[in-house]
């Protein structure tokens, strides 16, 4: 039978401001710099705020998320929760759980809902700090037309490199990314995929000098053009990474990339467990949070300029 | 002269000596179960050491967590039983589950279900005769074959999520309302399934059937088995259960996309292997399958509800599955 | 280790799965360079006692000596190490591997390390010429016949230069001739002072090579004795614990009107070179000739479990189409093959299971097995043949070897055939069961069903059917009635009268 | 008895047909290398329709793609030849590799090579001791155990990526720098390594002990092989095999962590299958691994020149592969 539809959003109680509160923090995966560096950031926060944090490691496995979010209602252990989802559609349904039980759910980073486009909270109840995947592949594109006039004189051809050869989120970012490039006037090759490992993103790059020796721009995953960029010694080309580790950053300040889009980890970790502690005591926080905007200067577009100052909160 | 009615003209003189004492057939019964042995020990240790895991609401989530593994397991067996593998099994999900939706979309809820359902019976057939035809062997060529669904998923849905209309949204959600019991109504299709599963292995024909192939399929053949439609008919059951997993994930998160479930055909074929089934083929059984993902989604739940850190859970689940399914083997073994 | 002799003594050996006794006690002595028979029905517990001595079986109490010093069995490797070679009644080749390969498994001629093939194969030809066996030893031994595939593993049991051989059944699928080369073999060898352990359901060869006889009934020794001592009759007294009768049975005339069952024309398909044949109804072929002529090729293309490239069956004198064992079974065809493990049965399955599979159809409702139903025509099916298990629902690898051959041939009785084809019906089967066997084979022939059995063992062959038609090389070269001289058939096998035309 | 027992008069007349004659040993020789006839397919193909294919900076490039599973390939056919899995191998990858740098930074570059070696090679050595002493089928064992060695990863770098100091970190690259023919070292590297293996499992007795308990365990067994120590020592083999590659796939990072590589097991067994190794054990050969692996980098390699839509790339990789192994199939059968 249909359940009495639970009034999805059901205001937490508030509680006390001296009670000790408990966040569970879903991260990626325990084994991934960027989920520590979140979680870098929730746990100082957490520390300095009469509140304890645990990080549960699902290893990159949906399902595995699920699971935990699920069994973390059944033995109530947390009073927040903030998930980085792996699977963002199919973390709608314990997330909605949570809330009805009760539990204060902080989104962070990947959207939960199949939207990609948007920062605004898809399951109610929420509250959301994210870098949305197609606002991510316009950034991405932004750099990329700039880097083109700092290595191309008139026609541009630039190679973006994919994630997870068709993965939604992934396809939803390449798609941002290719219309605003071609738009921009330049000459898109995205067939090449160059994953997130520098291993992957080694042999794409192999392969697309191969048959593209004359590329001009290439945007990837940081840790892909890790692996792509000892290839282009001697050439002309104009790389974008799509991460900010201390390594991208490095390439940036030696120049041998243009830039990166940096979503500044550890700020959003520290920001997500402020939201989410703050709306456990009852305050009101704005159910939406856009990263790139509140945490930099400079919409997270990171070239040598704007990152002038700053330190990665990452390795690769 | 007819054997199977007539009594024989002249019985031997001696009859077969008395038909095992009752002890040693009690000895080989317990054996059998060294893996459920296992599992009540781990639920043991569960229920001690945590207030929450007997709790009423943490069985039925438990068992919903077990349902998606549960069949792919259940599938897996077969196949294995009848010494093939299926490793389309999540593609065939995937596949299955976005074909649903796409008829949905078109029609109504109950007609995208069916149409999942079929769709995955389909996927399970062509697999069926691409391994039996090209004789090649059915690692190798489901492998294959679940790289093209997986590519046809991208193709159908261009790499996209694909959900039901607006108005079908909230009925699809049909297999996470609470049913029989408060048990979930995936929970409900799951046991009925599995059930009808185990029946048709192990008191059908057919069932006879799919352990003489896998156990043996020269003798099979040779007693005129078509082995075959029995390795088709085999793939067919694995996408049927395929189909179904595949609706309760597309029914939990109210959308299919092409990435469902990747690589959850190697946790069913373990789920499988763990229970006790051989995978060689022509040993084990259904409940043996279902016994497997129950243990691997226990271990998981347990793990959560203790709270431990994360960071040794691999390093447990590891040897927690090495324990149990040493504990079945050496039970097995003792009596031999 | 050295190299001579040792004697053996087997003091108190005792052996039981899962509370089934199937060797109790057991005393034994065996002197140094002596060939000692084993004989017993089947389930006696032979192939058990044979297997502690090879390491392969741990006993459950009871010691070993060699010289008089207690050894320990823990392994086959133990075994080997003290010069005991075992031929296991099941066989144990590796498949893929080639016959020089199998016959030096575990045993290759190296330098450091390094593989020495040319070595191997030297000592190769020098074992074929001791026995005289043709082999080749570049085939692979899967696509061997099974006969060929025995003297493979004799070969690999002498390449071990073994101071004791204990030999299971080695003759079972031998033809006269290779039977004769290797009892010359075994005699040949203990004069040389190898030690030697028998076990065969052929009393007439354990009476003629051996020195002393054991008789084993129900996993209990019940005599040693020299062998000039016994005759068949005593053998099988004690074995039996009664006398019994151990004539072949003879089959009844096949009357005049009997119409012409089975045939076939021009059958051709790798070894077989254009095979005819015809059976009556109620009328038993024999079809002898060497190892490898082809026989089993020729049983297995009527029964469409091979294509055959020429030539036709006919049932009742219509041609069978497109011929599979399932439309062979459809028209009333069953096939006993000749290699229970390989082609025969399902190992891990129940015995109960086995004897059904292949008339499942016959006691179902709707896809329901009947199960009541399956269990009398099990037992009655094995009372008919003399199936002995400690259970119906035990995994039928854990039945003796002649037990495993009378399910396998029960298997097929269930199935009611019109025409049978039988190869190798009585491998490893006890004397008394054998006779059983003839004498249900002539039963079912009675009742008009035509059969065309393979065998080679002459003797029974001519004892047991109405024609004898005999093959070399894929052709038949000679039809003989019953009652001719063996010496006249197994000269047609030979070809000693010429090639055939 | 007139056949004189002891020397058979007059020898039976002719050798068994077919067998020896050199027509058909030709025959079965080319029908032994189909999967190479299917390779060489694709290679035409590609080089006709692009005209970067057959360059030599694309030759060098294959190769480098291919070492990886390549290596991991070897260690598979291996494993297979000797009948059993390793789910392991990129478990074990991680760990050697981790282990390596962690080594390293204590040391120097090479030493922290020969420890990621060594690192292999033990972790092989337990993989196999868990799997002789369990008597647990490997494949449920290595996969238990797989996930425990990752665990082991994610405990040792607590969870975060391991870097040699920054003075090594331009040797440490070394195994990306040219060599030879302007080959990778990583490639010769893995020339020699394979054609040692290769050797190995050909050449020596201790190869024909791998067929040996492969084809058939019991009658290893029987022979007084010890075949607990064969399988340990294809583990080890393995072991080391999946070393190199961590090694190779850590110097192109510059870094190594826990999530090395994985799933790439299942690729390194799909290679040696699609090479033509039974997945029974005891039928196939180390070349036949790396063929394999070589096919599976040149479909990805050919698509990425072709510059097709990447959404078609998957279903037609599946179907390459079947055409592949069919054709290796289809010859071998033809001759039977
Ligand atoms: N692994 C096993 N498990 C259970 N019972 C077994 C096993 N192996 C043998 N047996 C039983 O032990 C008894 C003796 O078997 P054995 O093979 O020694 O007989 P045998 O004298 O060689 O008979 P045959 O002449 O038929 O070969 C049989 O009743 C058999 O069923
Ligand atoms: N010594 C041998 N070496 C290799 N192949 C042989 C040998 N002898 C026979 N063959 C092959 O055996 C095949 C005939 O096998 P088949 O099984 O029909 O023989 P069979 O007469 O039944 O012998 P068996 O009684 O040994 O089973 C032919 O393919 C022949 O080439
Ligand atoms: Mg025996
Ligand atoms: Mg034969």
């Amino acid at each position: 039978s249909k359940p009495a539809t639970s009034t999805a959003g059901g205001t937490p109680t508030s509680v006390a401001a001296d009670k000790q509160l408990k966040i569970g923090f879903f991260g990626f995966a325990k084994a991934n710099s960027f989920a520590q560096a979140a979680w870098a950031g929730v746990q100082s926060y957490a520390e300095k705020n009469n509140a304890t944090a645990t990080f549960l490691d699902s290893n990159f496995d949906g399902p595995t998320q699920v699971n935990q979010l699920q069994d973390a209602v059944t033995s109530k252990r947390y009073d927040v929760v903030i998930v980085q989802a792996n699977d963002g559609v199919a973390m709608v349904n314990p997330i909605k759980q949570a809330i009805a039980a009760g539990i204060v759910v902080v989104v962070e980073f990947t959207p939960v809902g199949g939207k990609f486009d948007t920062a605004e909270p898809q399951v109610p109840g929420t509250i959301n700090i994210i870098d949305p995947p197609t606002v991510n592949g316009v950034g991405l594109a932004k750099l990329g037309l700039e880097a083109c006039k700092t290595v191309a004189s008139g026609a541009c051809k630039v190679a973006y490199l994919q994630g997870f050869a068709n993965y939604p989120l992934d396809t939803a970012r390449t798609d941002a990314a290719v219309n605003a490039l071609k738009s921009g006037g330049a000459t898109v090759v995205s067939n090449f995929v160059g994953g997130y490992t520098p291993d992957t993103g080694r042999a794409a790059m192999q392969n697309l000098l191969q048959s593209h020796p004359d590329v001009n721009v290439v945007i990837g995953s940081s840790q892909a053009l890790e692996g792509a960029t000892p290839l282009a010694k001697g050439k002309k080309i104009g790389f974008v990474g799509n991460g900010g580790s201390t390594q991208a950053f490095g390439f940036v300040n030696d120049g041998t990339w243009y830039g990166v889009y940096d979503v500044p980890e550890k700020s959003e970790g520290t920001k997500a467990a402020e939201l989410g502690l703050a709306k456990a005591r009852g305050k009101d926080v704005p159910a939406s949070t856009v990263a790139c905007t509140t945490l930099t200067t400079f919409e997270c577009l990171g070239t040598k300029e704007t990152l002038k100052g700053l330190t990665a909160d990452y390795s690769d | 002269m007819t054997v199977d009615a007539a009594t024989p003209a002249e019985p031997p003189a001696q009859l077969p000596p008395a038909t095992g004492s009752t002890g040693s057939r009690r000895a080989v019964r317990f054996r059998d179960y060294g893996i459920l042995v296992a599992l009540i020990a781990i639920v043991i240790a569960l229920s001690l050491s945590t207030d929450t895991f007997l709790t009423r609401s943490n069985m039925i989530n438990l068992l919903d967590q077990c349902t998606v593994v549960g069949l792919l397991a259940a599938g897996a067996t077969v196949c294995i039983l009848s010494g093939v593998f299926d490793l389309t099994a999540s593609a065939t999900l995937a596949v299955s589950a976005i074909v649903g939706v796409e008829i949905m979309r078109v029609t109504n809820v109950p007609v995208g279900f069916g149409a999942a359902v079929v769709a995955g019976a389909l996927l399970g057939f062509v697999t069926g005769m691409i391994v039996v035809r090209s004789g090649i062997n059915s690692f190798i060529a489901t492998l294959a074959t679940s790289i093209i669904y997986r590519g046809v998923a991208v193709v159908v849905t261009a790499g996209a999520i694909v959900y039901p209309l607006g108005s079908q949204t909230e009925n699809f959600g049909a297999l996470t309302w609470p049913s029989l019991f408060g048990l979930t109504s995936a929970t409900v299709m799951f046991v009925i399934v599995v059930v009808a599963i185990g029946l048709l292995i192990s008191t059908t024909t057919f069932g006879r059937r799919v352990y003489a192939v896998g156990g043996n399929l020269e003798a099979a053949q040779l007693s005129g088995i078509r082995v075959g439609s029995i390795h088709v008919a085999a793939y067919v059951i694995s996408g049927v259960c395929s189909a179904l997993a595949g609706l309760i994930l597309a029914s939990r998160a109210g959308s299919a996309q092409s990435t469902m479930a990747t690589g959850a055909e190697l946790t069913a074929i373990a789920a499988a292997v763990i229970g006790g089934t051989s995978i060689l083929g022509g040993e084990g059984a259904i409940w043996r399958g279902v016994v497997g993902a129950f243990l691997l989604t226990l271990i998981g739940n347990g793990f959560n509800l203790l709270g431990w850190d994360t960071i040794y859970q691999q390093v447990l689940q590891g040897c927690l599955i090495l324990f149990a399914v040493t504990t079945d083997r050496w039970l097995r073994r003792r009596s031999r | 280790m050295s190299t001579t002799a040792p004697s053996i003594s087997v003091r108190g050996v005792g052996k039981s799965y899962s509370g089934v006794t199937v060797l109790r006690d057991v005393d034994l002595d065996i002197a140094p360079g002596e060939v000692h028979g084993l004989v017993g029905e089947n389930g006696a517990g032979k192939s058990t006692l044979l297997k502690i001595l090879g390491g392969v079986v741990r006993a459950d109490h009871g010691t070993l000596s060699f010289d008089g010093e207690q050894v320990t069995f823990a392994r086959p490797r133990d075994a080997i190490a003290q010069g005991v070679s075992l031929i296991s009644q099941e066989g144990a080749l590796v498949p893929a591997l080639t016959v020089l390969e199998n016959v030096f498994l575990g045993r290759w001629a190296q330098t450091a390390g390094v593989r020495r093939a040319g070595h191997d194969r030297k000592r190769f030809d020098e074992l074929i010429e001791l026995t005289g066996f043709e082999v080749d030893p570049r085939a692979r031994v899967d696509l061997l016949p099974t006969g060929v595939q025995q003297q493979v593993e004799i070969l690999r049991s002498l390449a071990r230069g073994a101071r004791v051989l204990a030999m299971d059944e080695p003759t079972a699928v031998l033809s006269e001739h290779e039977k004769d080369n290797l009892i010359a073999l075994i005699r040949r060898l203990a004069d040389s002072g190898t030690t030697i352990l028998l076990v065969s359901h052929f009393l007439d060869e354990v009476l003629a090579v051996a020195d002393r006889i054991t008789v084993l009934r129900d996993g209990a020794l019940v005599t040693t004795d020299d062998a000039a001592t016994q005759t068949p009759r005593t053998l099988v007294r004690q074995m039996v614990g009664r006398e019994i009768d151990m004539l072949y049975s003879t089959p009844d005339p096949i009357p005049d009107d009997a119409p012409t069952v089975l045939s076939a024309r021009g059958l051709r398909r790798g070894p077989v070179q254009g095979v005819d044949l015809e059976v009556r109804a109620g009328e038993i072929l024999g079809l002898a000739g060497l190892v490898g002529s082809g026989r089993s090729e020729t049983l297995r293309l009527l029964f469409g479990a091979d294509h055959a490239t020429e030539g036709t069956v006919d049932v009742d004198g219509a041609t069978l189409t497109r011929l599979s064992p399932r439309r062979a079974m459809a028209a009333g065809i069953a096939f006993v093959p000749e290699s229970r493990k390989e082609q025969g049965l399902v190992m891990a399955r129940s015995v109960s299971e086995n004897v059904a599979l292949s008339s499942l159809p016959r006691r179902r409702v709707g896809p329901v097995v009947r199960r009541s139903a399956e269990r009398t025509a099990v037992d009655t099916v094995s009372r008919l043949v003399d199936i002995r298990a400690a259970a119906k629902d035990a995994p039928v690898e854990t039945l003796s070897g002649g037990n495993q051959q009378k399910a396998l041939f029960a298997k097929w009785l269930l199935c009611s055939p019109r025409i049978l084809l039988v190869d190798e019906p009585t491998r490893g089967v006890d004397i008394a069961a054998k006779s059983h066997i003839h004498h249900l084979i002539t039963e079912l022939a009675r009742d008009g069903m035509a059969v065309v059995c393979v065998s080679s063992e002459i003797e029974e062959l001519l004892a047991l059917s109405h024609r004898v038609l005999v093959l070399r090389h894929g052709r038949p070269v000679g039809e003989f009635p019953r009652g001719t001289a063996k010496e006249v058939v197994i000269a047609a096998a030979f070809g000693d009268e010429g090639e055939p035309t």
